[in-house]
């Protein structure tokens, strides 16, 4: 048994790491919130290569697994980079036995949206191919897509209309659901690397920040909350790894992972999100500072894939059938 | 005492029925807010709302617990009360200078001149003047003693430099009570002296803050070598934090002390749950009752707990520590008013189509900024957990922390942070 | 307007505290555990008159109102007393117009319980006439009580197979529903006390033990939790005030008050325990020590007469009817 | 490092069909739980707990990652994992001397002379001795160093008087490593020295301690003039507080830092929920099964969270601070799974009728007795509260509180409570 990512792993993520603190930030966000673009844009997204990381090498990916994603997704989800990753780990999924769209996933010449029925869609902002479930089958076209006021903008969230649509994997029920399992693993991937961040920010503040002659980080209410996030943000950590290994090498366990996952990093990210805020008293709820950037990130990513009541219930289902025995 | 009641006594009935009458007959002269609509913003509509306190003042029914001799009706808390009810009744709102009425005043009649008196009280109360008050700094927020902005003697003026945030109102204000370091040589608390700060005077420059939501809620207020006459001072020198502690008190009953709720009403979530939840899939029915059940019970333990410290200051005592406690529960109520205001939109709740649906009850616009405007509660008006010490410690008499920083000069090293 | 209690109450709940504090003890409730009496018992509190507060004039009783038991109750409640005033109060409702089985009520010639079907009944352990709703019926009657192993041996917990039922009131559908609203607002003034209790034994000793140099109480981590706590039981008294003002004034409010104060009851007192336990460190989870006591207390509380999920459940049903409007 | 993998290495393959071999050979020696059945206790059945041990030790079984020198078997650090997960798999519980060979032992490798090691660490092996750990008392729980037991040279000896409390396995031990105080006109860090004693030595007394939930898991024990030779000291008179870190620090990672459930197992709720879910109404169903999932997600987080501390371990990392955030979250789960089993049981939860029913899953006595244990959880092993001192300073580099006591004498006037 061994749980730690391996060497090529931890290379990847020190890229990513690189690349997204050079082409995206918290300030590109709170832009984004008044008409700026979303960065670092699909364009540069693809041209790394992080568009094709699950992508089939004869696809023109990186044949990568869904772990060696999850790193890179942690690096953006840090940097509230988008468009998401998750869209490229859910298109990967669904277009495996396609691989000239495949192809366009990894290149970056296609801009993809995976739409849930008349739900907004992450990333629908600018796509221009749209994948969906209709009648049980996979299905593939354009769409006309309606944008409202999102709390955080760096989704791309739009309600989407499909057009000019064909079948491209008939009844593609099991299908589908992996990806939506996939989607959520990357999700929580991405919620990992900004609920780590947001916690990162409020410990820096609370050791620099005095208060009634010491820094406030040695009063217990504020030590023992960032504590508390703290140690979501590494079990949660710990079920990533998990539900991307299971993707990869135990797809009997992906649908209890990755509800596991998903319900966890809603509620994780929501409370490192908070404390941040709370941490930083009056700076923590202006317009300037970050902190609001990473708890609307929270805010949307709670609800885009569906709920942690949800997950809570999927769990709570396969536990009745059967697992955990 | 007499037996817990919920109705007027008969002359509560009668002073009641008079200020029924009072703003029917002023109707038209008030600002109303439509059905459904939150309470206006200062910055928008300014002179409505001095010109509707002044109706109101006129109509004597501003200042009414407060004593003659300052311009006020002498009345009882108890008829405070009551106005306060028929102006939501009739869906008048905030009056503009509810700071300077709930705060500034109170400090100015405790610690003023009889000059003082003469000059600011009456004017105040018809919204003449609108006031502020200038005591959080960027450095000094829950240690508010650590302020840095100071007023140096200079024969018969004090001159002040700093900066002051936070600050309510003060794009529209006329005054300001302002807290400053006299003598950084003493104790934090030992150094500071409070003046009457005219807003308009050269050298002070308003700045709106914008907050997480958008919305610009406070100031930051800048003071460049500004000229405050001796006249101006409240109380005396070193005497600051004697006199803010007057201020302060009389502002934790005002935020949440009263049991009243913070950020959208529990009433605002009942008509979103007649809407919202007969259309939910039955689970989701089950899940989101839960969330209107919860969320219910906390603003209703709140409002009944509000309406026992209104009934022990009506009663002739002061607002104490325990107003802290409504503003920490009135908190967590708003919270989870907010929750369920979620669960009940869904997407709805993070993705508005448009700012036309703001109107309806359950426009999901009014419920993402009820959303962003939560953080700011719990940090507003005393942090959850400086509210959390003053409980501990001056209600259940838990000791204090060790402070080391109390009883050292304030511009000895360390100190300043 | 006026939201205190009157001279007479607090006169009243003066006189309580003494004879509790006589009477009862969390000692007493420890001893009850291994088939000690339950302390101060029937005959004491119906010799007191405590079993008739609520129980006409006309009938042998105090004629008092529901506010008057409540402020009783809370003193019961603190010292964990039994049997509990809910039966008092509840039997009275239902025997209104019964004045002969009042009577047996307020003097204690009769013990009584009320029965919810096969659910363990509040001091059925003793009693010996029981009262029951059977086909939409009021009954009363003997009993067959087969007891358990139950966490607070106070509570004389039983479940009841009535015998020898004769009806006492036909339809009496909307008596029962009030007097169950009745008996929630009694067990709230009764775990109101219980609650207040283990705060003021937390804060006590948080006052007195030092760790590290200080008092722990002078920790951020205590001092905020006995805070929360405390704040949890002040809000409580609240409820239990406006539920039992309700009953007595505006009938037409006690179905929401009553299922508002029996939810808050029972999540502010299982916090105030635990709270209390916690506090204590390692003496706090001994046999000798009190606050396991008021904890069972707490456990078995927040089931007896439904729990929180049931009773936000008819909030939210009251508010959807139109409550709150 | 190799890729995240659950699976064995051909190595610890190999291994592991090598101690299934050996376990299923040693059967009828062994003591073995019933299915459904919770680990048993030491108090009932020490000889047959103490044969096991022997028979594992003598098998190689015992000691797996200790140093051949000190009689162990000089392995790594997954097999000693995979011992512990083929035990658990063949129901056999957990080893009567778990105390010594998790905590004891290492101090004595740690910091005991040859001779000590020697005389002392085979026969714990074979739990022909078994241990105790004799730290806390009633003035000294969080606050360790604050102890107040005396031990006081007199020739070749030192008296021993106090009290410790809290002892696991102390009526049955032979021996404990036993923390006093030597020089009281030290910092309480400094004057601190550490022993082992002899628990059948005259003067030294064991009364089980009632736990709330009517089980006595702990010990009180007392010394009275109990004699001590110099030759059973632990490392330099003054450096007991050095010492006592050894044994704490493993101790973190014994209690639940390596991800295992506290408490009753998701897994007994797993098999609770299938039998109780359908059995419910539907609008109970639906909050039953919020509370499952709740409770398995979090028992699952912290389960592979322990594996990544494995991981590290048996990288030959030292077990870090990181293990106080397994046994915070490990007691969090635990508290959710308890809450499940409650919202699943209803009045059972509360109300066992007989004791019958407690072997069956859905057993209420099981439950009942899981929530009485669960407060003692959240503080035997270390407080929720200070571990989350520790892992914020530790970890988080979070400044400390400031410690007056840390640095006087600890007989000055204050210092010892």
């Amino acid at each position: 048994m061994n749980f730690d990512l391996d060497t090529d792993q931890l290379d990847a993520a020190a890229g990513a790491e690189q690349f997204f603190s050079g082409q995206a930030s918290p300030a590109q966000a709170r832009a984004a919130l008044e008409e700026g673009p979303v960065a670092p844009g699909r364009r540069a997204l693809a041209d790394i290569g992080f568009t094709g990381i699950t992508v089939a090498e004869s696809a023109g990916g990186a044949g990568g697994s869904l772990l060696d994603l999850a790193v890179v997704a942690e690096q953006a989800g840090r940097v509230l980079a988008g468009p998401s990753l998750v869209t490229a780990a859910r298109a990967a999924v669904l277009l495996a036995d396609h691989p000239e769209l495949a192809q366009a996933l990894a290149d970056g010449s296609r801009a993809f949206a995976v739409v849930d029925g008349d739900r907004p869609a992450l990333d629908a902002v600018g796509a221009d191919t749209f994948l969906a479930l209709v009648d049980g089958d996979l299905v593939v076209g354009g769409g006309a897509v309606v944008t409202g006021q999102p709390m955080d903008a760096t989704r791309g969230l739009g309600v989407v209309t499909p057009t000019d649509t064909r079948v491209l994997t008939p009844d593609a029920g099991a299908l589908w659901a992996r990806a939506r399992d996939v989607a959520l693993v990357a999700l929580a991937a991405e919620d990992l690397g900004t609920a780590g961040r947001a916690v990162e920010v409020g410990v820096a503040y609370a050791k620099e920040r005095h208060a009634f002659g010491r820094p406030i980080g040695s009063y217990q209410a504020v030590k023992h909350s960032l504590v508390d996030a703290w140690v979501g943000v590494e079990q949660l950590r710990s079920l990533v790894w998990w539900a991307a290994w299971a993707a990869d090498r135990a797809p009997e366990e992906l649908p209890l992972a990755a509800a596991s996952v998903a319900a966890f990093a809603a509620e994780t990210l929501e409370r490192a999100a908070e404390t941040c805020i709370q941490v930083h008293g009056g700076i923590g709820f202006t317009w300037e500072h970050d902190a609001h950037l990473y708890w609307r990130r929270a805010k949307v990513d709670r609800l885009v894939l569906g709920d942690a009541a949800g997950h809570h219930d999927v769990v709570a289902g396969l536990v009745l059938a059967g697992a955990l025995s | 005492m007499s037996r817990v009641d919920f109705d007027d006594t008969p002359d509560e009935a009668a002073y009641r029925a008079r200020v029924r009458d009072l703003l029917a007959e002023h109707a038209a002269d008030l600002v109303h807010l439509d059905a459904g609509e939150e309470a206006a913003d200062a910055r928008q509509q300014e002179q409505a709302l001095r010109r509707t306190q002044r109706v109101l003042a006129d109509a004597g029914l501003v200042g009414v617990a407060w004593a003659a001799e300052h311009g006020g009706q002498a009345g009882t808390l108890a008829q405070q009360a009551i106005v306060g009810q028929e102006l939501a009744r009739a869906r008048v709102p905030s009056l503009i200078n509810h700071i300077g009425l709930g705060m500034c005043g109170p400090t100015v009649v405790a610690h003023g001149t009889p000059e003082q008196h003469e000059r600011y009280l009456a004017r105040l109360l018809r919204a003449d003047d609108v006031w502020c008050q200038l005591f959080s700094e960027p450095a000094s927020g829950s240690d508010l003693a650590a302020l840095r902005t100071t007023a140096v003697r200079d024969g018969e003026d004090w001159v002040v430099n700093g900066q002051k945030v936070w600050t309510t109102l003060a794009h529209v204000a006329d005054f300001g009570v302002l807290l400053t370091r006299t003598d950084p040589d003493r104790p934090k608390h030992g150094g500071l002296t409070m003046f009457v700060v005219d807003m308009h005077a050269p050298g002070v420059t308003v700045r709106p803050l914008r907050q997480m939501g958008g919305q610009s809620d406070f100031n930051e207020v800048f003071f460049d070598d500004v000229r405050i006459p001796d006249s101006e001072r409240l109380g005396e020198p070193g005497e600051g934090w004697r006199v803010a502690l007057t201020t302060l008190l009389n502002e934790r009953v005002a935020v949440g002390g009263g049991g009243n709720d913070l950020g959208l009403s529990v009433e605002s979530l009942a008509r979103l749950a007649r809407e919202a939840v007969p259309a939910l899939p039955a689970e989701r029915q089950v899940l989101a009752r839960q969330a209107v059940g919860r969320a219910a019970v906390a603003a209703l333990a709140n409002r009944y707990t509000g309406y026992r410290r209104l009934t022990a200051i009506s009663q002739g005592g002061l607002p104490g520590p325990e107003a802290s406690a409504g503003k920490l529960a009135g908190t967590a109520a708003a919270k989870l008013v907010s929750d369920a205001g979620v669960r009940l939109l869904g997407d709805d709740a993070v993705f508005a189509v448009g700012p036309g649906d703001d109107g309806r009850e359950g426009g999901a616009g009014r419920w993402q900024r009820n959303q962003a405007w939560l953080p700011g509660i719990a940090i507003a008006g005393g942090t959850d957990e400086v509210l959390r010490n003053i409980i501990g410690e001056r209600v259940l008499g838990l000791p204090p922390e060790p402070r080391e920083d109390k009883h050292r000069p304030f511009n000895a090293a360390g100190s300043t942070r």
